[in-house]
């Protein structure tokens, strides 16, 4: 494990990063952005683990923090999805594009 | 409880202070809880009954009692503590400084400055220090207080109705209906006295003036209390206001005295200060004038002395019991009281000018009170000239001579006032002499009551007035012989005395004695309730007594003179001593001279009004009645000086501010001046927001993925920023 | 195992050996199960029905699964037009993995385990709750309205049932202080009163609560749902035939075998006989011993397969409003108080009391299975025929009109 | 070239690979398959490093619950076709370059970390622990650990509770039909 440094878990969880921001960019299904956001959630989690592991001072922390962030997480899809279930009813679509009630 | 007092029994006077204000502070409170809970729908449960119980909205009489009592309580406690002070005084076994420390308490209120460190930090203290004067003072303001609350009782008992007509007052619909206020007349009545008594027992300035304001914001309410009446409330504005520019004075000498001494506690100030009244160090000449000038200043106004004293005779618009209150025991008082209190602190040249001002007012209230029809009127003016008497006095050293006037004073005006309060309850709010006489056969009570007031006033001899106004006339005229240069201030209170003789035997003549001129109103008058009779007796019986020593011909024995004699500052000996002796010398000369005069004045009046048919008089018509009769215009020259400059300004200001009109063809005076002004610019603010609201809005398109993509930008910078930083170093 | 082969090997290439041989012992285990399940059922249902079942192919027509095999690999493969290709095809596929993935961590004796995760309990119960997505996946992908229902209904019955299996799941945790399973069933050792389900009440409510919600997540009847074949033609594997159909029974069987393995685990002693005071493959010796074990375990799963099999041939389907029902009003709260019941138990009770309440409930069980078996062979010829005339077309029993 | 390396090169390629596939692919439930294999290399990650702990949980909340609950959401709003609605170039475009200038940046400065002192091998604290310091319980009676992690555990519980009631506010049948889309429509 030694040999396996801090360095390719970082990046790839900048990986995962970008392709969660890309998500958001890109689709417009609601569900799709919600998607993003969970792999931008696992990238942050990634980077827990990992620190966890490599470095001593954060054994404990950095499981504590992913099972938070995990927790959050789902607490997070459980509202997202209701709160989409409810744009459907009143837009009878998903497109985000089509929720600008806040345009000003 | 007891052992509360026993180390320090001035908390008697503190709580003699504090329990008129017990009503009043039931009363707001239960009304706010009233009033808080009302909107809830709910009634507020006790409070709402305490309230109600305090005759806050219903025109119950228990308020009042409720006041009555406590005055009479503090009355009581007074008492106790007079009667304990004079014990420790006389006590041998005790050193003044011991009972300096039994009667004396303070302690900080606000610290100021206590963070910084080039000097030390000063506090606004709160204290009580209870003398001679005070104690004297304090007992005779809660006594006649308590009379006076107990007349009203009687005087104010046709408030105590949910329907009162006020026949002043002429709306539309005929006169005004309104509901009574006895609670809130009441309420006022405990708010004064307590503001009083913290002015008497007030050991530093601040407080002093704390309950100065008290007192004039009182005075407001209570002239004013008859809103709905233009003169009331216009006389209560001017009182209030002319009040304003002698406090404006006193603040000042109070900001002069803490910012140079850094205290004001009185006694301190005074410790600071030579006994021979020579400036002390620390301080320029021309300040130390300046202070002693602001805080007499502030006394001129509280006891409507020459300059600043247009507002007492308009008070009389107020109830009379509330003239009795501000004329004998209260506010008036307390300018005189304070010139005492501080008077070490006045420069000789400041003396100076007191006892001018005196001298002056003293002439002028006197002369007009001569012609005045009014009967609160004329009472008004004598008070002002009897106020003039005191200043005088003090101005020319005769520091017990003002203070015991000042006692006596309270006593026969007092019963002078209640007594016209009788008489016009009697005569059904009928106040104008040219329509009285005669009707000691109707009010035997009120008038000879009244008749020993009258003898005290003018100094008829073996009343309490004698004595005192004896005693002062003796000091101006030793002050005169030791300084020809101000014979002025010898004349002119001697002058005087024949005045106040004719001007009070006038009133008493027009209003009983001869025949009545009003047939119509005589019938309907009639003698007044006991609530009123009874302290009038008390108080007459005080203004025969009040002065008495022994022996009873010797006008210099008066005990209470003595009382107060002990109770002189040092530095009066110290800098009068050779006036004071000349005025022993010339005592029985004074004396002799008073009363030639009052004799005179008497005489006079019995030969206009008794021997002459009284309507001559009255209709008499020559320049000087008139210029009397317009109070030397003091009014108009003021209205002229003053108030119209002031209306104009602001009547201009108002017009720059008018707001343009909705039409733009008319053309107001506004709107010329104005849009482009100040409006403009605040307008122009206004759209200038709006625009950039109206731009700033496109941005919020409402699209989710753009604010996304704004906020990975917005990090991707950041982040580079970072980097960047990183990098370099 | 690892450290036997990394003598002779790198141990790179030890360990992916060894992942190797277990994986394909799993995969023979499941194959052969599978294999037993699929005759088992027809047998059940054929006796529970009053009928024989396949007879004709091989001795008891054990050869029938075979041929089921055959006829499934020969059967042509469609995928109707409306599907979304890729994803129908990958659905039987995932499905199979998550089943196939809890026997990683399911110990099968005493160090007979895929791989000894410290947290084997929670891992089974993740493994097998993502099975789930497959069918789902199946439903979405088929392009059929009756897949479409069969998978929400799946989704739906499966993500609610979750809740109180894992509930039930963490009672015997609490009892035994750890999630790993091998540790689980070492505890158990000795007499069958040192099992789980008789520690204390709430145990031995909570296995038949377990029972219940897991066989509700496989999805076996009286909860099969998803393909109720009354309402929906099949329910998700409307559109399947052939090799990926059968994958998904594959799947269900073998998650069958493992929550009930999971359940001899936790609370029936694991692959302990129960009625020997010692650890078998420590007396015995690791292959004698383990022999014993296995055979112990494998019991123990195929007898919760049986029961399973029993109700579904027994029980009516329930209307899905009542399975939601049953989950939500009534496991739920009893596993929440089933929870609570253990920590508080463990807290509070006095040991000679929890140890008295240990005997009555083990002595009692064994009582009542006891007697219910003595009375079945009692009464068997007065409620069931001998098999014998059942053979061939139904006769009336002679004398009897 | 150890084991390890391997095993992280072969999870690292899936769960990048798949995580390209959720953005790129159009339907969402193929998205949603491509999520589920980049979980599930998440959690393998996890068991790489050690936590077992954690990549069961991924497995249960993420892969059982939170993805089974997104196609459920799929499946109750999408409508017809399996395309969903498709994206402007331009957006891709800007997406894109930022996403990559993201990337690059926290590579950078990931590099910029350098390798930390190379840690013993020892495997991380299991769930007993994490346990335990989710409670502020210390492990042995006699090291001191103070309320270590018991408030945001408590918060997190809280959350959830409140998240639960909410979702199911939300999400409630309403009794209107839901109207036909009418873009910029304000209700």
């Amino acid at each position: 494990m030694t040999d396996l440094g801090l360095t390719p878990f970082l990046t790839l969880s900048a990986f995962l990063f970008a392709c969660g921001i890309l998500c958001f960019a890109a689709k417009r299904n609601a569900i799709g952005i919600l998607m993003g956001v969970e792999l931008v959630l696992n990238a942050a989690n990634i980077n827990f683990v990992a620190c966890a592991r490599f470095v001593p001072s954060l054994r404990l922390e950095g499981q504590v923090f992913a099972v938070l962030v995990i927790v959050l997480a789902a607490a997070e899809a459980a509202v997202a999805l209701a709160i989409f279930l409810n744009f459907y009813n009143n837009h009878a679509t998903v497109d985000v594009d089509e929720g600008t009630e806040l345009k000003g | 409880m007891l052992d509360l007092f026993r180390d320090s029994p001035g908390r008697l006077f503190v709580a003699a202070t504090l329990l008129p204000l017990v009503p009043v502070v039931l009363l707001v409170l239960s009304g706010t809880a009233r009033n808080l809970a009302r909107p809830h729908g709910r009634s507020g449960g006790w409070a709402s009954s305490i309230y109600w119980l305090l005759g806050g909205d219903h025109s119950l009489k228990t308020g009042g009692y409720l006041t009555l009592a406590a005055m009479l309580g503090s009355a009581v406690l007074a008492v106790a503590g007079l009667t304990q002070y004079f014990a420790d005084a006389h006590d041998p076994g005790l050193s003044p400084a011991q009972i300096e420390a039994r009667w004396t308490e303070r302690t900080d209120w606000v610290r100021i400055g206590a963070d910084r460190t080039d000097h030390p930090a000063t506090a606004l203290q709160l204290g009580y220090r209870i003398d001679r004067l005070t104690a004297l003072l304090f007992t005779m303001v809660t006594v006649v207080g308590s009379l006076i609350f107990l007349f009203s009782l009687g005087y104010m008992a046709d408030e105590a109705s949910d329907q009162v007509t006020d026949h002043e007052v002429h709306t539309d619909g005929g006169h005004l209906h309104r509901r009574g206020r006895f609670g809130r007349f009441f309420l006022y009545l405990g708010l004064f006295a307590f503001s009083m008594l913290n002015l008497l027992i007030a050991d530093n300035l601040f407080q002093v003036f704390v309950g100065w304001e008290l007192v004039g914001v009182c005075s407001f309410f209570l002239i004013g209390f008859y809103t709905e009446r233009p003169s009331a409330s216009a006389a209560a504005n001017k009182a209030f206001i002319v009040n304003r520019i002698g406090d404006a004075g006193f603040l000042i000498g109070i900001a002069i005295a803490f910012s140079v001494f850094g205290t004001l506690n009185i006694q301190e100030l005074i410790a600071r200060t030579p006994a021979d009244g020579s400036t002390p160090t620390g301080i320029s000449e021309n300040l130390w004038l300046a202070m002693g000038l602001g805080l007499f200043l502030g006394c001129v106004g509280k006891s409507a002395q020459f300059p600043l004293h247009t507002w007492l005779p308009d008070a009389m618009e107020g109830p009379t019991p509330v003239s009795a209150l501000i004329h004998a025991a209260t506010m008036v008082a307390a300018g005189v009281y304070l010139v005492g209190r501080c008077f070490p602190l006045f420069a000789p040249d400041v003396l100076l000018v007191i006892a001018y001002v005196g001298a002056i007012t003293l002439f002028l209230a006197a002369t007009i009170a001569t012609v005045q029809n009014d009967i609160k009127r004329v009472l008004a003016y004598s008070t002002v000239s009897q106020l003039g008497y005191m200043m005088l006095a003090l101005g020319v050293g005769g520091w017990t001579a003002g203070l015991f006037h000042l006692l006596t004073h309270a006593f026969f005006k007092a019963l002078l006032f209640l007594g016209a309060g009788s008489v016009i309850l009697g005569l059904h709010h009928e106040q104008d002499l040219s329509r009285m006489g005669g009707l000691r056969r109707k009010m035997p009570v009120t008038a000879y009551t009244m008749l020993v007031g009258v003898l005290a006033i003018s100094g008829v001899p073996f009343l309490s007035g004698w004595y005192s106004k004896d005693m002062i006339l003796a000091d101006a005229l030793g002050f005169g012989a030791a300084h020809p240069r101000h014979v002025l201030l010898t004349v002119l209170p001697i002058l005087t005395a024949g005045l106040t003789a004719f001007y009070m035997f006038r009133l008493w003549f027009l209003a009983f004695a001869g025949q009545p001129r009003d047939r119509h109103a005589y019938d309907r008058a009639h003698e007044s309730p006991w609530a009123m009779t009874l302290p009038l007796v008390v108080l007459a019986a005080f203004s025969l007594a009040a002065g008495w020593g022994w022996p009873v011909w010797d006008a210099t024995a008066s005990y209470l003179g003595h009382l107060l004699h002990d109770g002189e500052p040092a530095a009066v000996a110290a800098r009068f001593g050779s006036e004071l002796a000349a005025a022993h010398e010339h005592h029985l000369l004074a004396g002799g001279l008073g009363l030639l005069m009052a004799a005179i004045g008497l005489a006079f009046a019995a030969f206009m009004y008794v021997a002459r048919d009284p309507t001559i008089a009255l209709e008499a018509d020559t320049p000087l009645i008139t210029l009397l009769r317009h109070k030397w215009y003091f009014d108009e020259a003021y209205d002229a000086a003053f108030v119209r400059p002031t209306v104009a300004l602001a009547a201009a200001a108002a017009a720059t501010d008018k707001r343009p009109t909705a039409s733009v063809t008319d053309d107001t005076e506004g709107r010329r001046i104005d849009p482009g002004t100040l409006d403009g610019a605040l307008t122009a603010v206004g759209q200038l927001s709006a625009r950039l609201g109206a731009w700033l809005r496109t941005l919020q398109t409402g699209l989710v993925r753009q604010y996304v993509l704004v906020l990975a930008l917005t990090v991707v910078v950041l982040l580079g920023m970072l980097t960047a930083l990183t990098r370099n170093n | 195992m690892v450290e036997s082969l990394s003598e002779v090997l790198p141990h790179w290439a030890a360990v992916v050996l060894a992942g190797a041989i277990a994986a394909g012992l799993i995969v023979a285990f499941i194959g052969g199960a599978a294999y037993i399940f699929i005759w088992l059922e027809r047998k059940v249902s054929g006796r529970i029905q009053d009928r024989l079942g396949p007879t004709r192919t091989g001795p008891l027509g054990l050869l029938q699964s075979l041929a089921d095999g055959i006829k499934l690999v020969t059967k042509e493969d469609t995928a109707p037009n409306a599907a979304d290709r890729f994803l129908f095809r990958v659905a039987p596929y995932l499905a199979f993995c998550a089943a196939f993935a809890g026997f990683i961590a399911l110990p099968f004796g005493y160090q007979v385990i895929g791989y000894d995760l410290s947290v084997g309990a929670f891992f089974m119960l993740a493994v097998l709750s993502s099975e789930v997505f497959g069918v789902m996946l199946a439903g979405y992908a088929s392009g059929s309205k009756w897949s479409l229902f069969g998978g929400v209904r799946e989704a739906a019955q499966v993500v609610s049932y979750e809740v109180p299996r894992s509930l039930c799941v963490v009672v015997p945790v609490c009892v035994a202080g750890t999630l790993s399973l091998s540790q689980i069933g070492n505890q158990q050792v000795g007499w069958f009163w040192n099992w789980n389900v008789f520690h204390d009440p709430f145990t031995f409510v909570a296995l038949f609560i377990f029972y219940i919600t897991a066989t509700a997540s496989c999805k076996r009847a009286p909860f099969d749902l998803a393909e109720a074949e009354s309402e929906l033609v099949a329910g998700f594997h409307t559109e399947y035939s052939g090799m990926r159909w059968s994958f998904f029974f594959l799947a269900e069987y073998a998650s069958m075998f493992a929550v009930s393995g999971l359940a001899a685990l936790l609370f029936c002693g694991g692959w302990h006989t129960g009625f020997l005071p010692f650890e078998p493959a420590e007396r015995f010796g690791f292959w004698l011993g383990n022999l014993l074990n296995v055979a112990v375990f494998a019991g123990k799963g195929f007898l919760g397969v049986l029961v399973m099999m029993w109700m579904r041939w027994s029980l009516p389907r329930l209307r899905i409003d009542q399975v939601m029902m049953t989950c939500l009003k009534y496991f739920l709260p009893i596993s929440c108080v089933l929870l609570v019941g253990v920590c508080v138990w463990q807290l509070f009770v006095p040991p000679a009391v929890s140890a008295s309440v240990r005997f009555v409930l083990a002595f009692g069980t064994v009582a009542f299975v006891f007697g219910v078996v003595v009375s079945a062979f009692a009464l068997r010829g007065a409620g069931m025929p001998p098999a014998g005339e059942l053979a061939g077309v139904w006769a009336k029993p002679a004398g009897k009109v | 070239m150890t084991l390890p390396v391997v095993l992280f090169a072969l999870i690292a390629v899936v769960t990048a690979g798949s995580a390209l596939g959720v953005v790129f692919s159009r339907s969402v439930v193929r998205a949603a398959v491509w999520l589920l294999f980049s979980l599930i290399g998440v959690s393998l990650l996890y068991f790489l490093l050690g936590a077992e702990f954690l990549g069961a949980a991924q497995l249960i909340i993420y892969v059982g619950g939170t993805l089974v609950l997104v196609v459920f959401g799929v499946m109750l709003t999408s409508q017809g076709p399996f395309a969903g609605p498709r994206t402007r170039p331009a957006e891709w475009l800007a997406g894109g370059l930022l996403a990559g200038a993201l990337f690059a940046l926290i590579v950078s400065a990931s590099l910029d970390l350098g390798r930390p002192a190379p840690p013993t091998d020892q495997p991380l604290p299991g769930v007993g622990p994490l346990g335990l310091t989710f409670l502020g319980v210390p492990e042995q009676p006699g090291e001191a650990r103070g309320l270590a992690f018991l408030l945001p555990f408590e918060i997190v519980s809280v959350h959830l509770l409140v998240v639960l009631v909410a979702a199911a506010y939300l999400a409630r049948a309403k009794k209107k039909v839901a109207q036909p889309p009418t873009p910029g429509a304000t209700r």
